[in-house]
């Protein structure tokens, strides 16, 4: 079943392209890479679905059911939940407070009370490994904490489908490593996953598909075999870089 | 660092020097007995305080007069007469908490009033509340007497009458002018001034060609200066405030507007106005309920010529009106202590509803709601000083203005 | 923890008896003072909910204050309808004008949120200068309460009161609740507690119109105990100013911190105002100065962390300064 | 007398740019709102003031000292006080400038008094007509001209020279600045000392044309802010776009709705044009 799917979607800031055109499509339980050099328009995308912005043209669904032009908190209480690129903690709340406020607002927080989504946010710090840092200040965390914190915010919203956006992005080999399992076990709790990365390592490690950008326009789209012999996309993004990062 | 340092040890001398201060200013607080307490509220700081000035220095020099004289007698004793001020940073809410202050705290007999009626209306209330007769000389809005509030007298005349001697002035000259401008400052004593004058003007046969609000404290009055001259008026009649006079004179010059006669409720009479304007000060009329040349036989000083002199060696400027107005509130309530026999409040109220007392701000009578009665006068400025040309005037008045570039 | 908690409520309880029983061995006066503390109290927690807890900076507060006063001014002075109709009316008047202004106003951020409910405040009190019901500029009576002087000063004391008491007690609750959450989130990053699924708008929204309620009812209270409005110091930007230094001054973005603030600068004012009949203001002004370039972060913090002394001092400035 | 109008409020806009054009510069850098940004106008007036009434002292002549002494006094407030708090949130530099407004207007009230001052010069109420139908105050216009001449000279600074560069540069990114070499804290004052500086030339002015007291400066605060709101932030012609936008306006619309409505018409604008255009007529959409 697709759970994602995107029909000519296109961007435009003051008539500069930054997505063009795009179609793509998620099936539920996928984990789809989103790759492509820096200004290739994958946050832009990202944002898009998440009704950050509303695309210029084309449409977005999810489950059948369009959502561009919704706002993010209506889309994010649908079961799409996104991670920032930068992170965005609440500075000023613990972790534990953190990952509540997305228990509370997600996908069924209506139904939760400030109590039972506090309770929820203690499991989901557990699962991503923060549990020993629960009663911290969301300012206090290192790097790797802080992306897990800004992953389990997303988790804890009880989504469908969650937008990963470069959540790899400065950790080391180790903690790549970690995060990547941790990427796995989201896949089997049941959720379809959009994971925006630089880092080859992990979208080899993890994605079914892999859907590559470039200009604003949608290059490549298949295996991640497939996708990573890609004349196109080699000359385009991977290039000399691949080859090193892989041999 | 060092400066951080050096920063902290000036703070803590300062903090040391305002500690010394507050310890000292318990020591001078030390009461005598026979002392009749007047409590005053009134502006030190903010937007009121320079008004509020005046009036503090002429209650100061009343009361010092009354008891260089043998004070205040009631029955076989004598009292001496003290101030007690507080500042109410010309905000309604801290004044009218200070009369409860002055009250419940330090035990006033009587009240004197702010300045500016805005003010005079809440702390009118408090006096009522507690039924502390209050005389005031800073609010003359009827708004302050129209609730039948038995416990505020105000020796300023009723607003409306302000221009009264000004128009039958215009009737007197020759050819007697036909339209008038009326301009008034949204404030509850202007908007009074206004009112009565247009009623009366039109009563009199005048054409009111221009009756127009500006916002109070106004800076620009290039708009109304504009369509002054295009309607071409023949008078002016300002209702406002002194910034708002001088600002409207300048402006007028700027912007060439010359009206026939251009008259001011307040301003001309101040000092702080002719200092201002120097020249362009000149023929400018004003009205007031009292003027430096008026003539009266006084209660407290021996003629109003001599309370001018006394106060001009004392405060270094000319009274103006506020002044005298102020000197006649702590008259009145020595001449009705003293009739009342009594400090009690309700009998001191009697006799100051029922007070006829000549000062030198003139006969003080007050009506049913507590105004006095009585009408103003109009002044002209002639050689930088300001004259009652009207009626009975000291010098005659100058008619039409020289327009602003005839003259030198 | 539980005996903690114990400790604080007995704590809690035992001022508040102070207070409540405080005007019984009171001069006038004195209850007159303690009604204006717990007015600033009020306004200035009220404040807190959409500055401090929220981050929207409101610099036109007073708006709702003079909206509270004038409902009740017309209503019981025009329609001749008793104070406790009016003192609702003047609450829910205020917090329904806070959601007609809030829902475009505040979509702006920081400086510009803060001008532009700065321009609505002035613009409300030219309105107001211009109208025929309010009477203008002129000013308008209400009717006076009719009770004995005692009587006067306790009714004003213990409406006060008990609104200061409600307002810190919803307050409590809306912080406990999820709804308290989402404004802090807001607060934090208000693209980010979008994306977690927060309707903004609505939050901020709820949090402008509570705010608007509270000082509304403090302005009903206050146009009954004054018994006459004026516009311009029912609008005044120095009472906005005031609570935000009160808030600031106490700490802000804390439960407490605005009372603690309101009680102290009253205090602190009223006591220069006694020694300096002009200089007050100018002390004041050095008041404001060296706390904040000391304690940035208001008493509370500096009772909660029982630091007190140079050293804290000094920290906060290493902390801010350049 | 329409066109009279148009040129009062021409006329009235220049003076309302000057007025703004260093709080708009004090914001624009360091996003400091200045709330005591009329007192420091206040302080330019008096020091015109005192120099006429003592020394007798043309205001023209005495217009660079109160730049230079109000721009000292800038610098300093800047150095010794803001810049120990200026990492802090930006509510805590507005109270703090709140508290040096309180302490500037009654430090003045106090040595001062409260009474109306004015400067009396000759040409104070000079003007010239062009045709019958328009009257033109001459220190308006030399108000006016001297707008520009800031602006420009503002402009300069800021584009032209080695001190503009740092002064950018603090305001795009202070850490990155300070590990190119620049001084932050002095550029952070001297920024301040050109936007006091310019509101002592405006203070300057205003004692020509308006009479002065130590209370005058609350609401040149609230005019500037609008000024500063309507022409936004970030350019040199902002300030001279809004005060021309809020001179015009208020003068049509005092003159079809009457002086009172002038305050209702200038805020009314100001919130509007903040929900339509943020970042001011000139600023982009968003």
């Amino acid at each position: 079943m697709v759970i994602l799917e995107g029909k000519n979607v296109t961007k435009r800031f003051a008539g500069l392209l930054a997505v063009s055109d795009i179609d793509f499509y998620l099936q539920d339980g996928e984990i789809l890479g989103l790759i492509g050099p820096n200004g290739a328009g994958k946050t832009t995308l990202v944002n898009v679905i998440a009704g950050v912005y509303r695309p210029s043209e084309g449409e977005v669904f999810f489950k059948g059911k369009q959502i561009s032009g919704k706002k993010p908190y209506q889309i994010g209480r649908m079961g799409i939940s996104r991670t920032f690129q930068v992170v965005k903690p609440f500075p000023g709340m613990t972790v534990k407070e953190n990952a509540a406020v997305g228990a509370m607002y997600g996908a069924g927080g209506k139904n939760k009370s400030a109590k039972e989504a506090i309770q929820r946010a203690e499991e989901i710090l557990e699962f991503v490994g923060l549990a020993d840092k629960m009663n911290k200040g969301a300012d206090q965390l290192s790097v790797a904490s802080r992306k897990r914190l800004e992953m389990a915010k997303a988790l804890a919203m009880n989504p469908k489908l969650v937008l990963f956006d470069e959540v790899m992005a400065g950790l080391n080999f180790g903690e790549i490593d970690q995060a990547v399992e941790l990427i796995k076990k989201i896949r089997e709790s049941g959720m379809s996953i959009l994971i925006i990365e630089h880092v080859m390592r992990a979208i080899k490690n993890v994605c079914d598909r892999v859907f590559v950008l470039h200009h604003g326009e949608k290059i490549a789209d298949g295996t991640v075999e497939d996708v990573l012999n890609d004349e196109t996309v080699i000359k385009a993004y991977l290039g000399r870089r691949y080859k090193e990062l892989t041999h | 660092m060092i400066i951080m340092k050096r920063l902290l040890k000036n703070f803590f001398y300062g903090f040391l020097t305002i500690g010394l201060v507050l310890s000292f200013g318990h020591f001078a607080q030390a009461a005598s007995k026979s002392v009749i307490k007047l409590g005053c509220a009134i502006s030190f700081t903010g937007g009121e305080s320079r008004t509020g000035k005046l009036y503090r220095d002429s209650y100061d020099m009343a009361v010092e007069q009354i008891n260089k004289n043998g004070g205040v007698k009631v029955g076989n004793q004598t009292y001496q007469l003290k101030i007690v001020y507080y500042d109410d940073e010309s905000d309604p809410t801290k004044s009218s908490k200070f009369v409860e202050k002055l009250i419940a705290e330090d035990k006033v007999n009587f009240l004197l009033g702010p300045y500016s009626s805005g003010i005079t209306i809440p702390d009118s209330l408090v006096a009522q509340r507690y039924k502390v007769p209050m005389i005031e000389g800073g609010g003359a809005s009827g708004k302050i007497f129209s609730r039948g509030n038995k416990y505020i007298f105000g020796t300023l005349p009723p607003a409306g009458q302000y221009f009264k001697s000004t128009l039958e002035m215009l009737k007197t000259f020759n050819p007697v002018p036909k339209t008038i401008a009326i301009l008034y400052s949204d404030d509850k004593f202007d908007i009074s001034v206004a009112e009565g004058t247009e009623k009366l003007a039109k009563e009199m046969g005048f054409d009111v060609a221009l009756y127009e609000k500006y916002a109070e404290r106004a800076t620009d009055f290039s708009s109304i200066l504009t369509k002054i001259k295009a309607l071409n008026t023949d008078v002016v009649l300002v209702a406002g405030h002194t910034e708002e006079s001088l600002n409207f004179t300048q402006q007028a010059k700027e912007l060439n507007v010359n009206p026939k006669l251009i008259s001011m409720t307040v301003g001309p009479s101040e000092a702080d106005f002719r200092k201002s304007l120097g020249k362009d000060a000149e023929y400018i009329f004003g009205v007031a309920s009292w003027s430096t040349q008026m003539n009266f036989k006084g209660y407290l000083f021996k003629d109003t010529q001599e309370f001018v002199k006394e106060f001009k060696a004392k405060y270094n400027y000319d009274p103006d009106y506020h002044n005298a107005s102020g000197i006649a509130d702590v008259a009145v309530f020595k001449d009705a202590i003293e009739r009342a026999g009594s400090l009690n409040k309700e009998k001191v109220r009697a006799a100051i509803a029922s007070t006829k007392l000549d000062t030198i701000y003139g006969t003080v009578e007050f009506s049913e709601n507590g105004q006095i009665k009585g009408t103003s006068v109009a002044l002209q400025i002639l050689g930088g000083e300001i004259y009652q040309v009207y009626p009975n005037g000291a010098k005659k008045p100058v008619y039409p203005f020289p327009s602003w570039k005839t003259r030198k | 923890m539980e005996k903690k908690k114990l400790q604080y409520a007995l704590i809690g309880g035992f001022i508040l008896l102070i207070v409540v029983l405080f005007p019984l061995v009171s001069n006038n006066f004195i209850i007159r003072f303690g009604t204006d503390i717990l007015m600033f109290a009020i306004m200035a927690s009220a404040w807190n909910i959409i500055g401090g807890y929220t981050g929207y900076a409101s610099f036109g507060n007073v708006v709702f204050f003079g909206i509270g006063g004038y409902i009740t001014a017309i209503l019981m002075e025009k329609a001749g309808m008793h104070f406790a109709v009016a003192y609702l009316a003047a609450g829910f008047g205020a917090a329904l004008f806070a959601v007609l202004i809030g829902l475009p106003v505040l979509r702006l951020h920081g400086h510009y949120f803060a001008i532009a409910t700065l321009g609505v405040a002035e613009a409300m009190k030219a309105l107001v200068q211009n109208l025929e019901i309010t009477e203008g500029n002129s000013g308008i009576y209400l009717p006076m309460l009719d009770l004995s002087i005692k009587g006067q000063y306790y009714f004003f004391f213990y409406m006060m009161l008990g609104t200061l008491i409600l307002t810190l007690l919803l307050t409590y609750l809306v912080l406990n609740a999820k709804l308290g959450y989402s404004l802090i989130a807001i607060r934090e990053d208000e693209d980010a507690a979008n994306s977690v699924g927060i309707n903004t708008t609505l939050s901020k929204t709820i949090a402008f119109a509570l705010s608007g309620f509270f000082t509304g009812l403090a302005g009903s209270i206050y146009a009954y105990q004054q018994a006459f409005l004026k516009p311009g110091p029912a609008f005044s930007v120095q009472t906005t100013v005031k609570m935000i230094v009160m808030a600031v001054f106490g700490g802000m973005g804390k439960l407490f911190g605005p009372l603690i603030g309101a009680f102290s600068i009253e205090i602190i004012s009223e006591t220069l105002s006694n020694y300096f009949l002009v200089a007050h203001t100018l002390f004041f002004g050095t008041v404001v100065i060296l706390a904040i370039v000391f304690t940035p972060k208001g008493l509370i913090d500096m009772i909660t962390q029982r630091k007190f002394g140079i050293s804290y001092f000094l920290e906060n400035i290493r902390e801010h300064r350049i | 007398m329409l066109l009279q109008i148009l040129v009062n409020g021409i006329l009235m806009g220049g003076l309302y740019a000057l007025m703004a054009i260093g709080m708009s510069l004090i914001w624009g850098v360091m996003n400091i709102i200045n709330i005591a940004h009329g007192s420091f106008i206040m302080l330019g007036a008096f020091t015109t003031y005192w120099l006429f009434a003592i020394l007798g002292m043309d205001p023209f002549v005495s217009l660079a000292f109160s730049i230079a002494l109000l721009f000292a006094l800038g610098y300093g407030v800047q150095r010794y006080l803001i810049n120990y708090v200026i990492r802090a949130s930006a509510f805590i530099t507005l109270i703090l400038a709140f508290g040096i407004e309180i302490f500037i207007n009654n430090a003045a009230l106090v040595s001062w008094t409260a009474d109306i001052r004015k400067v009396q010069v000759a040409y104070g109420a000079a003007n010239f007509s062009l045709g019958n139908y328009v009257t033109i105050p001459t220190i308006r216009v030399v108000a006016f001209l001297l707008v520009i001449v800031i602006s420009i000279a503002f402009f300069y600074i800021l584009n032209r020279t080695n001190l503009g560069r740092s002064i950018r540069a603090t305001s795009q990114d202070l850490d990155a600045a300070r590990l190119v070499g620049v001084d932050v804290a002095k550029t952070y004052a001297i920024t301040f000392g050109l936007g006091v500086g310019a509101a002592g030339a405006a203070g300057t002015l205003w004692s020509i044309l308006f009479p002065i007291s130590p209370i005058m400066g609350g609401e040149l605060t609230l005019k500037s802010f609008v000024v500063v709101i309507i022409g936004g932030l970030g350019s040199m012609l902002g300030p001279i776009i809004g005060g021309l936008a809020l001179g015009i306006t208020e003068a049509f619309g005092t003159n079809w709705f009457g002086s009172t409505y002038g305050n209702l018409i200038s805020f009314t604008i100001l919130v509007l044009v903040l929900i339509i255009r943020p970042k001011g007529i000139l600023g982009g959409a968003d």
